[in-house]
């Protein structure tokens, strides 16, 4: 079946750019780079349908596999490179391959004025390669081959305007920050491979499944709680979620592909594909639920109050994501996989739309400085209408779908999760109308002075009245509008049923159901009081709430709270401490003292030869004296 | 007799010596070592030595001797200036009260007691046993101490001869 | 009345080098004599070392049938064999790199060759005596010429110097070794080593006593080979001596006196090892240390190569403190090795030192690498030699003697021995340093090509130095013969 | 005055060998003129040669007074050498300060 | 005479022929000394290609003659999976030297690659020697070679640092020649084989603390080499000091003695004192792991930098010896060679930003990915190889070492996975501050990209961190099936009969090893 062909077409791409990019025509490195995402694609849907999913009956009932060559083979250790294909995987993949083709597509449009043409689309292909090799992997360690090289990947996307300091630090911080996600995953591989004596998914999972359920915490869940610290980095999950928001520093279409739709979804993907682990696991469980809900919750929080509207959707991703692995620790799997789909839709769209305004506003990102774009960016408007309804949970838009999943699979999990969730769904509508109004409605705002560079210093183009964008931009946006509205009716539940249990459906429309779309209502009704009716009101609520207002416009002081604890200790311990004292002062001079006492007895010994002969002579006497007393001394008197 | 001969010969000899070590002026420094030369050519004697008594008398106070004292005449060496020494200076009497007290028990507790010495007990110190031992068991030592003569002519010479050029 | 009146041919033979090397200096004194013009005096250098071939070859040939001569007084054994063709070598190549020096002296006079080779004649008396008589002449001999190279450059002030404290001091130590054999006469009625040692072994004699005699006698050798306490002179005296001369005394009478301390040691006082071989325990060590720590600081080079000569006679001895066959065979190639290797290291700062030895600081070899990089290679050979590093003699030289040591279970000797070769590294290297990493200076612009001799001294000791380090067995196993049980 | 033993035995010669052979290495260590300090080793190989000859009184042999020539022939010797060096010392410092000719030194 | 013979000794005879050169001809003594090291290195390739590990003790191209009769010290080389590499990463990285200096070593040419051939001979020796004697020669002998191309060739404080790592070394090696002796007086041997033979069937009985003694005079020498926290300390100045091509050998060959060493030496002879001081050396290696790391972090200078991952990345090397499970050993193995490889990357190309800019200083240079964007990617590469990322190189080493120390000690494993985050942290720093941000007028006229000579050194190793990252099998099963007898050789002399006490889990691993290795090693001989 050739599964090798999904990633490697990419990487041809990769290739083929990277090498000769610099001498190629923006044509030329167009084809290559959207055609080899194209061909993959079209490659999975041949790929499927071959396995029959398209058609009736149960395919996929069993994982398919192909076993390439042994990568590694140390002892009882033998890692091979094997690439399988399941239910969960096929999902992915679509939405990879497809959510990842718009995005080339639209990169056409808005990387157009760039310089590092070829390289970005190079980096671009070389993420979609490592991505699909993640979910393809059917062991732990070439997951984690394309888990770090999404890493990678996200890290030159965020640093692509390298010559621009704030970029390359945000790229730096997304690198490390995953790397301790990543240390995490790490150790888990090796008590997975200390406990099961192999990787691969196949047999790991098998043996999971004789194996009894961890009550209290024991290896089980050491193994799932340390997976899911790779799952908090590469997911921006509290305590880890620092790194998202400042990788909008990348251009746009990086954001909506890798830290939107595909790449942080890595985290679920991975935690679902570890389900058996996990459900051996409750505690862990438990934690992973607890953590998400926080997340979704406090990044919420924090979405209010943001000015930058990449920085709005950059947190709802991570409350969105917060959401998913609520999904996944109560136990919904399907859902949350669910919502990593519906949310790829929508929140790919919010950030194409979000990347459009700003292409229309020559590189404006600042909300206050928008305001009346309506009638000049038609498309992108309701596209991001769609977006923002869907993601509000409206039924019966796609978001509704999925965050109804995972809310009932809360409440019957633990109520008052649930009830945290609803808050959070109408906190989550508020504010991404709040950012849709501010951008659309009310008095155009950008007229008065020159318009900032935000991203991309190149946009030199069309000063004066925004502009619509150009077709290769908007045509991505309507196929994404159309799926974030109807992409709520592809039954992800249903399809994984036979991996995962469904959570129970209770007849009818279960109020549940109602109160969410309820809040999710309310937060909308709110936004447009505050930013259409009434604008006063923000400011008000702003000064009179001062201090958490202050809090939340700060993101809570996370990154000041980090850099003091932990960045600054650690660089200046190790300057002043380790280097300045430990190592020239400490060691290095140990060495350089023995060499001087050497030379200091030296120069004692060497004080002796006074150069009289008298005393030389007297040099004699004592020695033979010496020798004659220890020769005495040593034979015994006899 | 013998004793006392001993006692008398044996006091000029530490005498002398002690003279040797006491005097600052070469002259009589070497005047003294001459006397203690005498006196051990005597006790030699006691001892049956013939020849070497001899021997003593020529070679060392006659040649040896009047070399030295020749040098000291020939550099005038005045009394020596008393200039602060080395260390050996104010280490040098226990150094050597401990090397003396050392050999000295070595000599008083560990020598077996041996017999008193008669003048005449022994007298293969003659000439005739002495030359016959020379010739023939020490021919070879005999013959290399020519090459140690040679050595010390030609060293004497190559730092004492004027330059002929 | 003794039957042999009239030595046998066989003796003659046996004493064939002594002879050769006797009537060669009396011939070179004669010519000295003869010869004026500075053309015809160009011979003297030629004929002795062509005397010394000739020694050479005929003491090989009379270590074809050892055995005792002239009444017991020599013994011609593998061991006496071995170090009298050594000495010989040592004089040729000490020869060899002379004559340079003292055209350059003006002072190219037949006698210093005499006076090399009588030196050599009584260093293989010594060596070859088994008497202490023998023992007794042969070191004055070999010290008295000793004492007449130190100074040889007589207007130098630093020649006499050097002679005199040579001389004084050489001289109080020989009375020491005289009082010490007088004991031992006294003790044992014999001075024959053989007899000397069976009489120890039926222990009639009062053994503290002769613990006391063995002491002097050691006094006396171990200020010959400038083991501490006793090495106070060596620095002072290769200082002022004439730079080939300093090279020659470190070496010549340093192996015979060795040789000399083997024997009677390990011959005549082998009864009594336990009460010595403390002593030359802590002697080994304290001069290891004295050497290698004080030449850390030397920045004359010829004082550095003296306390690193110290140095080595302390490597030596601790194969002396072995006290069995191996030690002394480590001994002998050990002695062997290092006599290539500081001739070699002599010869170099001979050629460098130039008029009246004015470059004799180290800093005056920086840069030689560029200025005459044959040299500079030559030159770091010998020091790579003398730190121990593999394949040069030097390193196997230490290593023989280290395992020597091992097998006697000196465990601590050979540790601290080891750790202070690592401390000497340092003063070679830094030689080493300035030849080749530093810019050459101007005292360098003076410098001329090396004469004939003393290029084929330099050569032939960097090959000696190197086959003994690539090819440690030929001499290696000659020692082993040759060693004593 | 007690009465005189008619003869004394051995070791009284080598108790005085040995004060002499001390007081030799006493005029080496505390005079400063270097001929003295040269006389004062002759006078140690003096006290050894009386070692020597009392030796081979007891040994009833000759061989200790060969050596002892044989002692007195190198005491020869060095003399010749040892005063020609002090010749030329001289010559170059004008002095016999034994404490002076300490150019060479550390 | 085998191919290994050749191997050895051309590069003696290059040194030779190099020296014969005539002086002030610097061209040719630059081309003569690259066609040597190539001529070397294709041959060394020969050995790769025919080596078949199938002999029961490993060892191929065996050639053991007499060197010296008495004491029988024997010319004894061979080749098994554990040198294999070693010996072909050795004459790979010395034509790269060759051309690493090609510009900027211009005074003295001939005798500098004269120095780097000798040196090669060095190295190659050490690798290959079966003689514990023969090997403390060669040991001795790569020492002077590197002693002069950093005493001559360095920069301002060379003759300190130069002084320094002979000194350090030195002192290190005299101890294990008064081991190596020791060793001879008790077996009457220098035969490597030989003596394990004896203290496997205790012929030779070893004091338990004579054995210690012993061990630590091996592992003290070799620890300097490595070199271990806290003997490290020579390293940063021999390296600042080093041209590039001292650099690039020392960094990628010399330490590689001391863990190789460690491994053939320290763990089959005295199996019993490893164990003992395990926890004891494994605490040391991770102390090194996170100390060089986080020293590196502030270094200011690049050479310093380089060499300080160096001390973190060698520390994993011990940790993975020192957890005597076959993961760790592969993986140390692995490890060596991919450190090899990266970090010789990495200076080389900090060889090429100084020769542009003639400045070790981080801060002298700021986007330098503008004016010269393929440096700007290669160098990433090297850098992306040296911390760890998988598909390239020390990944699978860093893992390995990591899971096989996990077995035995878990904890270890902890501190030493958060060396590897470190490294992210101070590599990625250190790039940058090179390559990114505004490039400076001064800068952009001095950053020429990549030359054609510059690509021809440095995409041999590219392509190296690539192959190994993705398809191990090449050098693995030599590796492993070695590493399996190693393992077997160093179980506890006293409890060999039953299984060593470690984690349950790991003697699982131990039974399934053995059958494992055996499968390996017939896989290897049908493969070829």
């Amino acid at each position: 079946m050739q599964l090798w062909l999904i990633p490697l077409l990419p990487l041809a791409g990769f290739a083929v750019n990277g090498l000769l990019g610099r001498r190629l025509s923006k044509t030329a490195i167009n084809a290559v780079a959207v055609g080899s995402v194209l061909l993959s694609f079209l490659w999975v849907l041949k790929t499927l349908s071959a396995l029959g999913v398209f058609g009736s009956g149960t395919p996929l009932e069993r994982p398919y596999f192909e076993h390439y060559y042994t990568w590694i083979q140390s002892g009882m250790l033998n890692i091979s490179v094997d690439f399988a294909i399941d239910r969960l995987t096929a999902v992915m993949l679509m939405i990879v391959t497809g959510v990842g083709l718009l995005i080339h597509i639209y990169s056409v449009g808005y990387m157009a004025h760039e310089g590092g043409y070829y390289r970005f689309f190079a980096y671009l292909n070389l993420f979609m390669f490592f991505m699909l090799v993640l979910v393809l992997a059917a062991n732990y360690l070439l997951l984690f081959v394309g888990w770090e090289g999404v890493g990678l990947c996200s890290y030159l996307l965020i640093g692509f305007y390298f010559s621009e300091k704030f970029a390359t630090n945000a790229g730096n911080k997304a690198f490390i920050v995953n790397r301790i996600g990543d240390f995490g995953f790490t150790l888990a591989v090796f008590l997975i491979a200390m406990h099961f004596g192999s990787l691969d998914f196949a047999t790991v999972f098998g043996k999971v499944q004789g194996m009894p359920v961890e009550s209290s915490a024991g290896w089980m869940t050491a193994i799932a709680l340390l997976l899911f610290v790779g799952a908090v980095g590469k997911s921006a999950q509290i305590p880890l979620y620092v790194w998202l928001p400042d990788a909008m520093a990348g251009p746009t279409p990086v954001s909506a592909l890798i830290h939107a739709a595909t790449m942080v979804t890595a985290g679920v993907y991975m935690v679902t594909r570890s389900s058996a682990i996990f459900l051996h696991a409750h505690g862990a469980l438990e934690v992973v639920a607890i953590i998400g809900l926080a997340t979704a919750f406090f990044s919420a929080t924090v979405g209010l109050a943001q000015t930058d509207i990449k920085k709005v959707y950059a947190y709802s991703t991570v409350s969105q994501l917060g959401y998913m692995f609520l999904a996944l620790g109560t136990g919904a799997f399907s859902a949350g996989i669910f919502h990593v789909m519906t949310h790829a839709f929508f929140k790919a769209l919010l950030f194409l739309g979000a990347g459009s305004v700003i292409h229309a506003m020559s590189g404006e990102q600042d909300l206050r400085k928008m305001g009346g774009l309506r009638k000049y960016t038609p498309i992108t408007f309701w596209t991001l209408l769609c977006a923002s309804v869907a993601i509000a949970g409206v039924p019966p838009f796609s978001g509704y779908h999925s965050k109804d999943a995972i809310l009932a699979s809360a409440y019957e999990y633990a109520p008052w999760m649930y009830w945290v969730g609803v808050f959070t769904a109408g906190m989550t509508a508020f504010y991404v109308f709040r950012a849709f109004f501010l951008a659309f409605f009310g008095e155009p705002r950008w007229k008065t002075e020159a318009h900032g560079h935000g991203d991309s210093g190149a946009h030199g183009h069309g000063h004066g009245d925004p502009h619509e964008s150009p077709p290769s931009m908007w045509i991505p946006l309507a196929i994404l509008a159309f799926l974030s509205l109807v992409g709520g009716y592809i039954n992800i539940p249903k399809w994984l049923e036979p991996m995962f249990r469904l959570p129970e459906e209770a007849p009818g429309i279960p109020w549940t159901a109602l109160v969410s779309v309820a809040a999710g209502l309310i937060g909308i009704a709110l936004a447009a009081w505050f930013y259409l009716i009434a604008p006063a009101i923000p400011e008000e609520l702003a000064r009179s709430f001062s201090t958490p207002y202050r809090w939340i416009y700060n993101k809570y002081f996370v990154d000041e709270f980090y850099d003091s604890v932990v960045v600054e200790p650690m660089v200046d311990g190790s300057r002043s401490l380790l280097w300045r004292i430990v190592d020239v002062g400490v060691i290095d001079g140990i060495v350089n003292g023995t060499g001087k006492t050497a030379r200091n007895i030296g120069g004692v010994l060497k004080r002796l030869q006074s150069g009289s002969i008298r005393s030389y002579a007297a040099w004699v006497v004592l020695g033979s004296i010496i020798v004659i007393v220890a020769i005495t001394m040593a034979g015994g008197v006899r | 007799m013998d004793a006392l001969l001993f006692m008398i010969f044996a006091a000029i000899a530490v005498v002398c010596g002690i003279n040797l070590v006491l005097q600052s002026h070469p002259i009589s420094s070497a005047l003294s070592l001459v006397g203690v030369m005498g006196a051990l050519a005597a006790l030699y004697l006691l001892l049956g030595g013939e020849f070497i008594a001899a021997a003593q008398l020529i070679v060392y106070a006659g040649a040896i001797m009047v070399l030295f004292v020749f040098v000291i005449m020939l550099l005038n060496a005045g009394t020596e200036h008393k200039g602060l020494g080395s260390w050996a200076t104010w280490a040098g009497v226990p150094l050597l009260l401990l090397f003396l007290g050392l050999i000295a028990m070595g000599i008083t507790h560990h020598l077996p007691a041996s017999e008193n010495v008669m003048f005449g007990q022994f007298t293969k110190g003659s000439p005739l046993f002495f030359g016959r031992a020379l010739f023939t068991t020490y021919l070879l030592p005999f013959e290399v101490t020519s090459v140690l003569i040679l050595i010390a002519i030609l060293g004497a010479i190559v730092l004492a001869r004027k330059e002929i050029d | 009345m003794p039957v042999n009146l009239f030595p046998t041919g066989v003796e003659y033979f046996r004493i064939l080098p002594e002879m050769i090397l006797t009537i060669a200096g009396v011939l070179v004194m004669l010519m000295e004599a003869l010869f004026t013009t500075e053309d015809q005096r160009k011979i003297f250098a030629p004929f002795s070392v062509a005397a010394l071939l000739a020694a050479l070859v005929a003491s090989i040939a009379a270590a074809g049938d050892p055995g005792a001569a002239f009444s017991n007084m020599l013994i011609i054994d593998g061991f006496a064999s071995f170090f009298r063709a050594l000495v010989i070598a040592i004089g040729v190549i000490a020869i060899l790199s002379s004559t340079e020096y003292l055209r350059r002296e003006k002072s190219s006079g037949g006698e210093y060759y005499a006076l090399i080779l009588f030196s050599i004649v009584g260093q293989c008396v010594m060596v070859t005596a088994n008497e202490l008589i023998m023992i007794f002449i042969g070191l004055e001999i070999s010290s008295i010429a000793s004492y007449v190279l130190a100074g040889y450059l007589r207007d130098d002030p630093r020649n006499n110097e050097s002679a005199l404290k040579y001389f004084l001091l050489g001289s109080f130590a020989t009375a020491f070794l005289l009082y010490g054999v007088a004991w031992i006469y006294g003790l044992t009625g014999t001075t024959n080593l053989d007899h000397i040692r069976s009489a120890l072994e039926t222990s009639t004699p009062p053994l503290v006593l002769a613990g006391v005699a063995a002491a002097l006698m050691f006094v006396g050798l171990a200020f010959k080979i400038s083991a501490a306490p006793f090495q106070v002179w060596a620095p002072d005296v290769y200082q002022g001596a004439p730079a080939p001369v300093a090279g020659f005394l470190s070496v010549g009478p340093k192996a015979a006196a060795f040789a000399i301390l083997l024997r009677v040691f390990m011959t005549a006082f082998g009864p009594i090892a336990a009460r010595w071989e403390p002593i030359v325990w802590i002697c080994a060590l304290a001069t290891m240390i004295v050497g290698n720590f004080a030449a850390l600081q030397q920045s004359n080079i010829k004082r550095m190569l003296a306390y690193s000569s110290i140095a080595h006679a302390g490597y030596v001895l601790v194969a002396v403190t072995a006290h069995s066959d191996v030690g002394s065979a480590a001994a002998m190639f050990y002695l062997a090795a290092y006599a290539f290797t500081n001739l070699g290291a002599f010869a170099v700062v001979t050629y460098l030192s130039r008029k009246g030895e004015r470059y004799v600081a180290i800093d005056d070899f920086a840069g030689l690498s560029e200025r005459q990089p044959a040299m500079a290679a030559m030159l770091s050979i010998f020091l790579l030699s003398l730190i121990g590093v593999p394949l040069t003699g030097g390193f196997f030289g230490k290593f023989y003697v280290f395992k020597a040591a091992l097998d006697a279970n000196l465990y601590w000797l050979t540790a601290l021995g080891l750790l202070n070769t690592a401390v000497a590294a340092y003063y070679y290297l830094r030689l080493v340093v300035v030849m080749y990493f530093r810019e050459p200076g101007d005292s360098l612009q003076t410098l001329e090509d090396p004469g004939i001799g003393l290029k084929i001294a330099v050569y032939v000791s960097a090959l000696g130095t190197l086959v003994l380090g690539i090819f440690p067995g030929w001499v290696l196993d000659i020692a082993t013969r040759a060693a004593l049980k | 005055m007690p009465a005189l033993p008619s003869s004394v035995p051995l070791s009284w010669y080598l108790t005085l060998s040995l004060i002499l052979f001390v007081l030799g290495i006493a005029g080496f260590l505390f005079r400063r003129n270097i001929i003295t300090v040269f006389m004062s080793i002759e006078l140690m190989l003096n006290a050894v040669n009386l070692s020597f000859i009392t030796f081979s009184y007891k040994l009833k042999q000759v061989d200790g007074h060969i050596f002892a020539l044989f002692v007195m022939v190198v005491a020869a010797a060095e003399a010749a050498v040892g005063l020609a060096i002090i010749l030329t010392v001289f010559k170059n410092r004008q002095t016999l300060e034994i404490d002076e000719i300490s150019s060479l030194k550390n | 005479m085998t191919l290994l013979d050749a191997v050895l000794f051309l590069p003696l005879i290059g040194f030779l022929l190099l020296l014969a050169i005539p002086k002030g001809s610097p061209g040719q003594s630059r081309m003569a000394a690259l066609a040597i090291s190539l001529l070397i290195f294709v041959v060394s390739l020969g050995l790769a290609v025919s080596f078949r590990g199938g002999t029961p003790d490993g060892y191929q191209f065996v050639h053991d003659s007499q060197w010296i009769s008495s004491p029988p010290i024997r010319y004894h080389i061979g080749l098994d999976g554990l040198s294999l590499w070693l010996v072909i990463l050795t004459t790979l990285l010395t034509p790269i030297s060759v051309l690493a200096s090609w510009k900027h070593i211009d005074h003295r040419v001939k005798e500098f690659y004269a120095f780097l051939i000798l040196l090669e001979f060095g190295l190659i020796g050490v690798f290959v020697s079966l003689d514990l004697f023969l090997f403390y020669v060669f040991w001795e002998v790569s020492l002077v070679p590197m002693y002069f191309l950093i005493g001559v060739w360095g920069h301002e404080r060379r003759i300190y640092a130069a002084v320094k790592f002979f000194l350090y070394t030195m002192a290190g090696s005299v101890l294990m020649l008064g081991a190596v002796i020791y060793l001879y007086n008790r077996a009457g041997t220098f035969d490597y084989a030989e003596i394990l033979g004896q203290l496997q069937s205790s012929r030779l009985a070893l004091g338990s603390q004579a054995e210690m003694l012993l061990f630590l005079a091996f592992f003290i020498a070799f620890a300097i080499k490595v070199p271990l926290f806290p003997l490290h300390t020579w390293l940063p100045d021999a390296h600042v000091e080093a041209p590039t091509a001292g650099s690039i050998m020392l960094a990628s060959v010399m330490l590689k003695m001391g863990t190789y060493g460690l491994v053939r030496f320290c763990l089959p002879l005295f199996p019993n004192a490893a164990h003992k001081s395990a926890p004891w050396v494994i605490a040391l290696a991770v102390i090194g792991i996170l100390y060089g790391a986080l020293v590196a972090l502030v270094q200011p200078n690049m050479k310093k930098l380089v060499a300080y991952s160096s001390v973190s990345h060698l520390g994993f090397v011990v940790l993975g010896v020192f957890s005597f499970t076959q993961q760790g050993l592969d993986g140390a193995v692995y490890q060596m060679l991919s450190h090899g490889i990266s970090t010789g990357a990495l200076f080389l190309l900090v060889g090429y930003l100084y020769e542009r800019r003639h400045s070790l200083e981080i801060s002298a240079f700021g986007g330098v990915a503008t004016p010269a964007p393929n440096l700007g990617i290669v160098f990433l590469i090297a850098t992306l190889a040296s911390m760890g990322l998988p598909m390239l190189n020390n990944f699978i080493g860093e893992y390995l070492v990591m899971q096989g120390a996990s077995f035995g000690n878990y904890t270890a494993t902890v501190f030493a996975a958060i060396g590897v985050i470190l490294s992210a942290c101070y590599l990625l720093w250190l790039y940058q501050r090179l390559f990114y941000g505004k490039t400076s007028e001064s800068l952009s006229h001095h950053m020429p990209d990549l030359s054609g000579r510059e690509w021809a050194a440095i995409l041999p190793l590219l392509l190296l961190m690539l192959w190994m990252g993705t398809y191990t099998q090449t050098f693995m099963p030599a590796i492993t099936a070695q590493n399996t007898r190693i393992l077997d050789q160093s179980q506890p002399r006293v409890a060999r009969a039953k299984q060593p006490a470690a984690a349950p889990a790991l003697s699982e691993v131990r039974s399934s090893e053995a059958r494992l290795s055996q499968v390996r090693a017939t896989e290897v001989t049908n493969a070829r």
